[in-house]
């Protein structure tokens, strides 16, 4: 069962991928859609199996590669955390994929968009069932892979192709780190697999390695390392700016990989890892640090952003510090059980805006929406759900696992913990808010996209795709157009007012809606209450003086009812702003220009890399090249090194004259140089 | 004086060094590189030979006499190429061999 | 290790003679034609080579690319056939093998010859 | 005296007499049919590389030592020998629509691919210095003549002299070192160098060791005996180019391999000093060399480079493990690079050939095979997982990490990520620029290799078991 749960996405995509062009785009959908719900169905088999049962195992696939003491096996690693989540995984990957039939339904490469979809959700699997490091390697660069190519899914638009090369050049420097970190663990222990490093690792507790000349607490280095790479893959303060501008792909992809899924990945890793991290305490504080500084700092950026999608994007950022808070302070089932209910809510989100966009005719800017209710009911209904279940409204999925973490926060030992607690409040405070105006544009107050409004917008709008162009609908290939949306009018003179999605997309959004609201209230004792130590079976590790889920059941009363209050604030102020007094957000943007431009502008993070890094690789390379060269190197991406590359090539190059005697010259002093080494050397013993 | 391993060694060195300088000092002629390579392979020879017999052994020798011959076939395909070469852009100045660089 | 100078240089006499008898015999031969050589031209001596060169030239003159040609094809089998003499000196102790052996070789040798030739590396035109 | 002089045994040189006596045939049958001949000739050159790698096969597992022990036939032998051979026969593959296009259709360039492959045979299981040095002439005059095979173009002249030039120079501190060696140790038997050595080294023997090592880095083409890879790549022929890259290197890396590993095992720690300085020096330039590169023949050659320098880390470790990553690597590195020069044969206009990097550009929409099959490539190049470059790299890491050989390997992680530059450069200009004027349709030869390596790189994570144990089994045979 494990392993059709595994590979049928891989089947998938094989098939999609391979003969999509002579099945059609009709029939790899359906086949791709079908596996992914067979799995997805398998998969929730397989969590109530593991998960209140005992099934519990490893399944040996085969041994992949031996080389000296290094022994690596391929191997389903099945227990609670490998279960919860398979069901988040399959399940969001299924509806996604049913989803994206509807949403997709215009495109003409649609069998290169499913075979990649199931490419990634087979990536995903492989990375979350892996029995060792090295497998999770592997699962790891096949989904940085798979997102690289689903970001850049539309090519022809130069702002995906960007963002797509920003997000892999971003995420390989986490990978950097965590290439390190495995190899670390590995000279620690001896081994990659799990078993053999957490028998291992509970007698590594004092010792050091020694590294550029410093010795190093050796856990805390290989889990700091490893961090690096989470904070990568999840988009965590200092690496994050590649979330955001992933929004560029097709929304659909935005809800699988980067809501629910991929960007989860680092708090995965960081889970499965927990008796690893649990020996590192140093280490904890900074996840904990980081963690919460994301959860903050991207909080106030969706404060202002108009972008649908953005909005979204960011509250994910802010989103996953809240798990990296839980993970930080020891609380890992806390933060699981929020990967688990925030894949729901977000997921919902991102579709429900899908929806819109959709229905507005690929109109994105929250500006130009508004009144939407009357038209989509069933989306506003959706989004309304998706946005309390965030938000952390009572009984809601959210409310269990967020408040869960603020008062992991509050109870924790961690050194960084108060800094935590404040911060996660705070922005819970400001989550309510932004979740609530984003709503409150698009769905209440008055319709600002009427015939004036829309047709003068509209002109600029596709003005400006067709220079990308001429896509529509986030952005469609060319080839596309002219698009005759035959369920939804068309564009150019005269209007049609939006109208609701196709039922292939409300379904995933119906049921969707469903885990938002449920997830929390039927799986909160299994996670977080009472039956924890039965549900997880040792699968998480806690440390012999981590008390941390007894210590948050305990705190002070104001301590829980602090979300609610400030969720209910943040919807009070959210409310009085957009739906009363319409006019203060512009007063209060005026009032504060610096602040607002300072949100507006994302904390200026893109302009500081700008500045940094990509500047000056772009002068240095003007300046060295001349020539059109730099604008190759620099396209590709926020890189600071490639300006010392640059250099050290314009180097290495003019030494390269062409002459033969130089050549000669180079082979005399290579071995001059060598001989010399060893006269020198022979002297010294 | 007797004539040891050694004085061979260092005129087999200084030969191998003349002919090493020879490939990169001359700019001129690409046949005076033909040379220097001759005179490198010969330096090998006399080494070859000095050892065999300070070690009594023959295949010193043995291996001599291949150096020989391969350095014929090296010198041969080196002149073919060298014509070919000249008939193309006709010199064969070492400074002028540099269409490819970088 | 300690030797007198006088020592040193006697250490290095045969090879003073050596540059000396060396440098007489060179100078005797370079000035020997001008006091006993008949200098009586006639058209026979003064006429081209048959390879033809002239008689009296520059001898940096450039020449036929064509001679590189034969000297590199003899140079070949020439140096080849170096393996024919430790061969026959020890051709009584070496046996069928030894003799087959050889024959081998010369056949190679002797393919090389027939590609030479069918290429018409062989004609001068 | 002497034992009687006896015939040696020939049954473990019978895939080197296949190719030995093929050649001689060929050449009659060229010499005596004329120019027209060479169709013929290049089928009975595949016909020749099959029967010895089918003699090659047939071979009994196990060790045997001929001629004098001279020559070499183990398990390490038979596994390079068989990526030889495979590189040998895919560059002739290639090489036929190129040759018909260009006019180069002579019946000499079958009969040199194989004589350099038997040259190459020969490099692999020489087990003294004397069947090193005729094995390595024997390869290296065949390629300097396949070089400048485009006679009439001054490109291939020059690149043909430039390899002569340096490479009869290398070959010539190759010897030179070999007399040292000789001299001090006493014999040229590799197994016999190693116990004459007994572990000690003289100033004799090392310095001989660095001249030898000169000559070797010189053949595997490692920093900085390198200079003339790019510009004998750029200027010789695209197939030629594509046979130099693949076969001659696994060869003369089998041949480094062997000579430190069975001549000077007991000095490890004498001769690691060369290996990691050329293999950190060949690394680098190979990384930031490759980035100002307008030619994709030449970047490929600073790739080259680049990836001898990563298998050298695994000769560095100095263990069977290391050894085992360098087969692994080798490998792996002759499937990509046949794949690559593959596609860079595929970039023709009608019947011109062209050879920067600018005209690859939007070759994703209009030949998107061949961009994605490139882009498969390249990313394994880079070793990105799960693709077979990515194996490569690791194994050859792993090893140099068991021998706390930590700094190389933080190197090469590195310089493998600068590296990633140049190759992702390429993938940005295949997909995401203006297209370029489109290239005329694939012949099927170059798509079947195409295919076939880009699909050995992709699915090669599924089962690289075959190749590790093999590897694994033939790194041992010579320790």
């Amino acid at each position: 069962m494990y392993q059709a749960i595994v590979f049928l996405p891989l089947l998938g995509f094989l098939i999609a991928g391979c003969f999509g062009r002579f099945i059609g785009a009709r029939a790899s959908e359906v086949v791709t859609t079908a596996l992914l719900m067979v799995s997805a169905a398998l998969s929730w088999v397989a969590f109530f199996q593991v998960g209140f049962g005992t099934g519990a195992t490893r399944i040996q696939l085969m041994n992949w590669m031996t080389s000296g003491a290094l022994s690596v096996d391929w191997a389903l690693r099945i227990d609670t955390l490998t279960v919860v989540m398979l069901v988040v995984v399959n399940s969001v990957s299924a509806l996604v994929h049913l989803y994206s039939i509807g949403y997709m339904h215009e495109d003409p490469a649609r069998p290169r968009f499913f075979a990649y979809l199931s490419l990634f959700t087979f990536a995903m699997l492989m990375l979350v069932t892996s029995d060792n490091l090295v497998q999770m390697f592997f699962g790891w660069e096949g989904v940085g892979l798979a997102s690289y190519l689903l970001i850049g899914f539309w090519y022809q638009k130069e702002s995906a192709n960007a963002a797509a090369i920003k997000a892999f050049v971003v995420n390989r420097v986490g990978d950097f780190g965590f290439a390190l970190g495995i190899f670390l663990v590995f000279v620690l222990t001896g081994s990659v697999a799990y078993d053999a490093i957490f028998a291992k690792v509970g007698g590594l507790g004092e010792a050091t390695f020694r590294f550029l000349g410093h010795d190093w607490h050796a856990l805390t280095l290989a889990a700091l390392l490893l961090f690096m790479g989470a904070m990568g893959k999840s988009a965590q303060f200092l690496l994050h700016t590649w979330l955001p501008d992933a929004m560029e792909g097709p929304t659909p992809v935005s809800a699988l990989i980067h809501a629910a899924t991929m960007v989860t990945a680092g708090v995965f890793m960081v889970a499965r890892l927990s008796p690893v991290f649990e020996m590192a305490p140093t280490a904890l504080i900074v996840v904990t640090a980081i963690g919460a500084t994301t959860a903050f700092f991207a909080a106030t950026i969706g404060l202002v952003q108009n972008d649908i999608k953005r909005v979204i994007a960011y509250s994910t950022c802010s989103q996953l510090g809240y798990m990296f808070v839980a993970l930080g302070v020891g609380a890992y089932s806390a933060g699981i059980f929020h990967l688990f209910t925030h894949a729901f809510f977000k997921a919902l989100l991102f579709l429900g805006a899908g929806s819109v966009i959709h229905a507005m005719h690929h109109e994105q800017d929250i500006r130009n929406m508004g009144g939407l209710r009357k038209h989509i009911p069933f989306t506003a209904a959706v989004m309304a759900i998706g946005t309390l279940a965030l938000t952390g409204f009572p009984f809601t999925a959210g409310y269990f696992s967020k408040d869960a973490i603020i008062e992991a926060a509050y109870a924790s030992k961690n050194p960084a913990h108060s800094f935590a607690f404040l911060a996660t409040v705070i922005a819970a405070f400001m989550t309510s808010f932004y979740s609530w105006r984003l709503y409150f544009l698009t769905f209440e107050g008055k319709a600002r996209w009427g015939a004036d409004a829309h047709s003068l917008h509209e002109g600029v709008e596709h003005a400006g795709t067709a220079a990308q162009g001429g896509h529509g609908h986030d952005a469609e290939p060319a080839s596309a157009a002219p698009h005759h949306h035959d369920d939804h009018g068309h564009h150019g003179d005269g209007h049609h007012a939006p109208h609701e999605s196709p039922l292939v997309m409300l379904i995933p959004l119906g049921l969707l809606a469903i885990g938002a609201v449920a997830a929390g209230f039927a799986f909160k004792e299994a996670f977080i209450g009472h039956s924890y130590d039965a549900f997880w079976k040792g699968s998480l590790f806690t440390g012999q003086g981590n008390t941390i889920l007894h210590d948050m059941h305990e705190v002070p009363k104001w301590v829980v009812w602090s979300p609610f209050v400030m969720m209910a604030l943040g919807f009070a102020l959210a409310f009085y702003m957009y739906i009363v007094n319409t006019g203060a957000p512009r007063r209060l943007a005026e009032a504060n220009p610096l602040l607002y431009r300072f949100l507006l502008n994302k904390w200026y993070f893109d302009e500081l890399y700008d500045f940094l890094f990509v500047r000056p690789a772009k002068w240095l390379g003007r300046f060295l090249w001349k020539t059109g060269d730099g604008r190759i190197i620099d396209g590709l991406g926020p890189d600071g090194i490639s300006a010392r590359v640059v250099d050290i090539t314009n180097r290495v190059v003019r030494i390269q004259t062409g002459f033969v005697y130089h050549y000669a010259f180079a082979m005399l002093i290579g071995v001059a140089a060598l001989v010399t080494w060893y006269l020198l050397r022979g002297g010294a013993h | 004086m007797a004539i040891g391993l050694t004085h061979y060694l260092v005129v087999a060195a200084i030969l191998f060094t003349l002919g090493v300088l020879g490939i990169f000092i001359n700019r001129k002629n690409v046949i005076v590189i033909m040379m220097s390579i001759e005179l490198i392979l010969l330096a090998v020879n006399i080494n070859l030979v000095a050892f065999s017999t300070h070690l009594n052994d023959i295949t010193g020798q043995v291996f001599a006499l291949l150096v020989l011959t391969v350095a014929a076939a090296e010198a041969a395909i080196g002149l073919a190429i060298l014509v070919v070469y000249f008939r193309n852009r006709g010199t064969i100045a070492v400074d002028d061999i540099n269409m490819m660089k970088g | 290790m300690t030797q007198t100078l006088p020592n040193l240089l006697n250490d290095y006499l045969p090879l003073g003679i050596f540059i000396a008898v060396s440098g007489v015999i060179g100078l005797a031969l370079l000035i020997a034609p001008f006091a006993v050589a008949f200098k009586s031209p006639d058209p026979e001596k003064l006429s081209a080579y048959e390879c033809g060169f002239n008689a009296f030239d520059d001898a940096r003159m450039k020449f036929d690319v064509r001679f590189y040609l034969v000297a590199i094809l003899f140079i070949i089998f020439d140096l080849e056939v170096a393996f024919l003499f430790p061969w026959a000196v020890a051709y009584g102790d070496l046996g069928w093998a030894g003799f087959w052996s050889m024959m081998v070789f010369l056949g190679v040798l002797t393919i090389g010859f027939v590609y030479e030739w069918k290429k018409g590396a062989l004609e001068w035109d | 005296m002497n034992a009687p002089f006896v015939m040696p045994a020939l049954g473990p040189i019978l895939p080197e007499l296949v190719l030995a006596v093929g050649a001689l045939v060929l050449v009659l049958i060229g010499a005596l049919r004329g120019e027209k001949s060479y169709g013929l000739v290049n089928g009975l050159a595949f016909v020749v590389l099959a029967l010895a790698a089918a003699a090659l096969v047939a071979q009994p597992a196990g060790k045997v030592l001929v001629f004098g022990d001279s020559f070499s036939v183990d398990g390490f032998a038979r596994i390079m020998k068989a990526i030889a051979l495979l590189g040998s026969a895919v560059a002739l593959v290639l090489s036929v629509d190129y040759l018909r296009r260009e006019n180069l259709t002579r019946f000499e360039y079958p009969i040199l691919i194989v004589l350099a492959t038997l040259g190459m045979m020969m490099m692999i299981s020489a087990n003294d210095l004397i069947a090193l040095y005729l094995g390595l002439e024997l390869q290296s005059l065949a390629a300097y003549v396949i070089a400048a095979i485009h006679r009439d173009n001054v490109r291939s002249s020059e690149a043909g002299l430039k390899y002569f030039v340096l490479g009869a120079l290398s070959s010539g501190m190759l010897l030179y070192g070999s007399s040292l060696v000789y001299g001090f140790a006493g014999t040229v038997s590799f197994p016999g160098i190693a116990a004459a050595l007994q572990g000690q080294s003289s100033l004799g023997v090392i310095l001989g060791l660095v001249f030898v090592s000169a000559g070797l880095a010189f053949k595997i083409s490692a920093v900085p005996f390198h200079m003339w890879t790019p510009d004998v790549y750029e200027g010789a022929p695209t197939p030629v180019a594509a046979f130099f890259a693949a076969a001659p290197k696994v060869a003369a890396m089998a041949m480094t391999v062997r000579i430190f590993i069975v001549a000077f095992p007991g000095i490890v720690g004498d001769w690691r000093q060369i290996v990691v300085f050329i293999s950190i020096a060949s690394m680098a330039l190979g990384a930031f060399a490759a980035i100002g590169q307008r030619n994709i023949k030449r970047l490929m050659a600073y790739s080259s480079i680049g990836h001898v320098g990563f298998a050298l880390v695994g000769l560095a470790a100095g263990t069977a493990q290391g050894v085992n990553g360098v087969i692994v690597y080798m490998a792996i590195y002759v499937v990509m690079t046949l794949g690559t020069f593959a596609i860079i044969l595929g970039m023709r206009r009608g019947d011109t050939y062209v050879e920067t990097i600018d005209d690859l550009a939007g070759l994703s929409r209009s030949q998107p095979f061949m961009a994605y099959a490139f882009g498969a490539i390249l990313f394994s190049l880079t070793g990105i997982p799960p693709l077979a470059g990515f194996f490569a790299k690791f194994y050859v890491f792993a090893a140099a990490i068991e021998a706390k050989l930590f700094a190389l390997a933080v190197i090469g992680v590195v310089t493998s990520v600068v590296s990633a530059y140049y190759y992702l450069r390429i993938v940005k200009i295949m997909f995401f620029d203006e297209p370029a004027q489109s290239f005329s349709p694939l012949t099927p030869a170059l798509k079947t290799v195409i295919a076939v390596s880009t699909i050995a790189i992709a699915l090669f994570w599924l089962a690289p078991a075959p190749l590790v144990s093999a590897a694994n089994a033939a790194a041992r045979s010579l320790f």
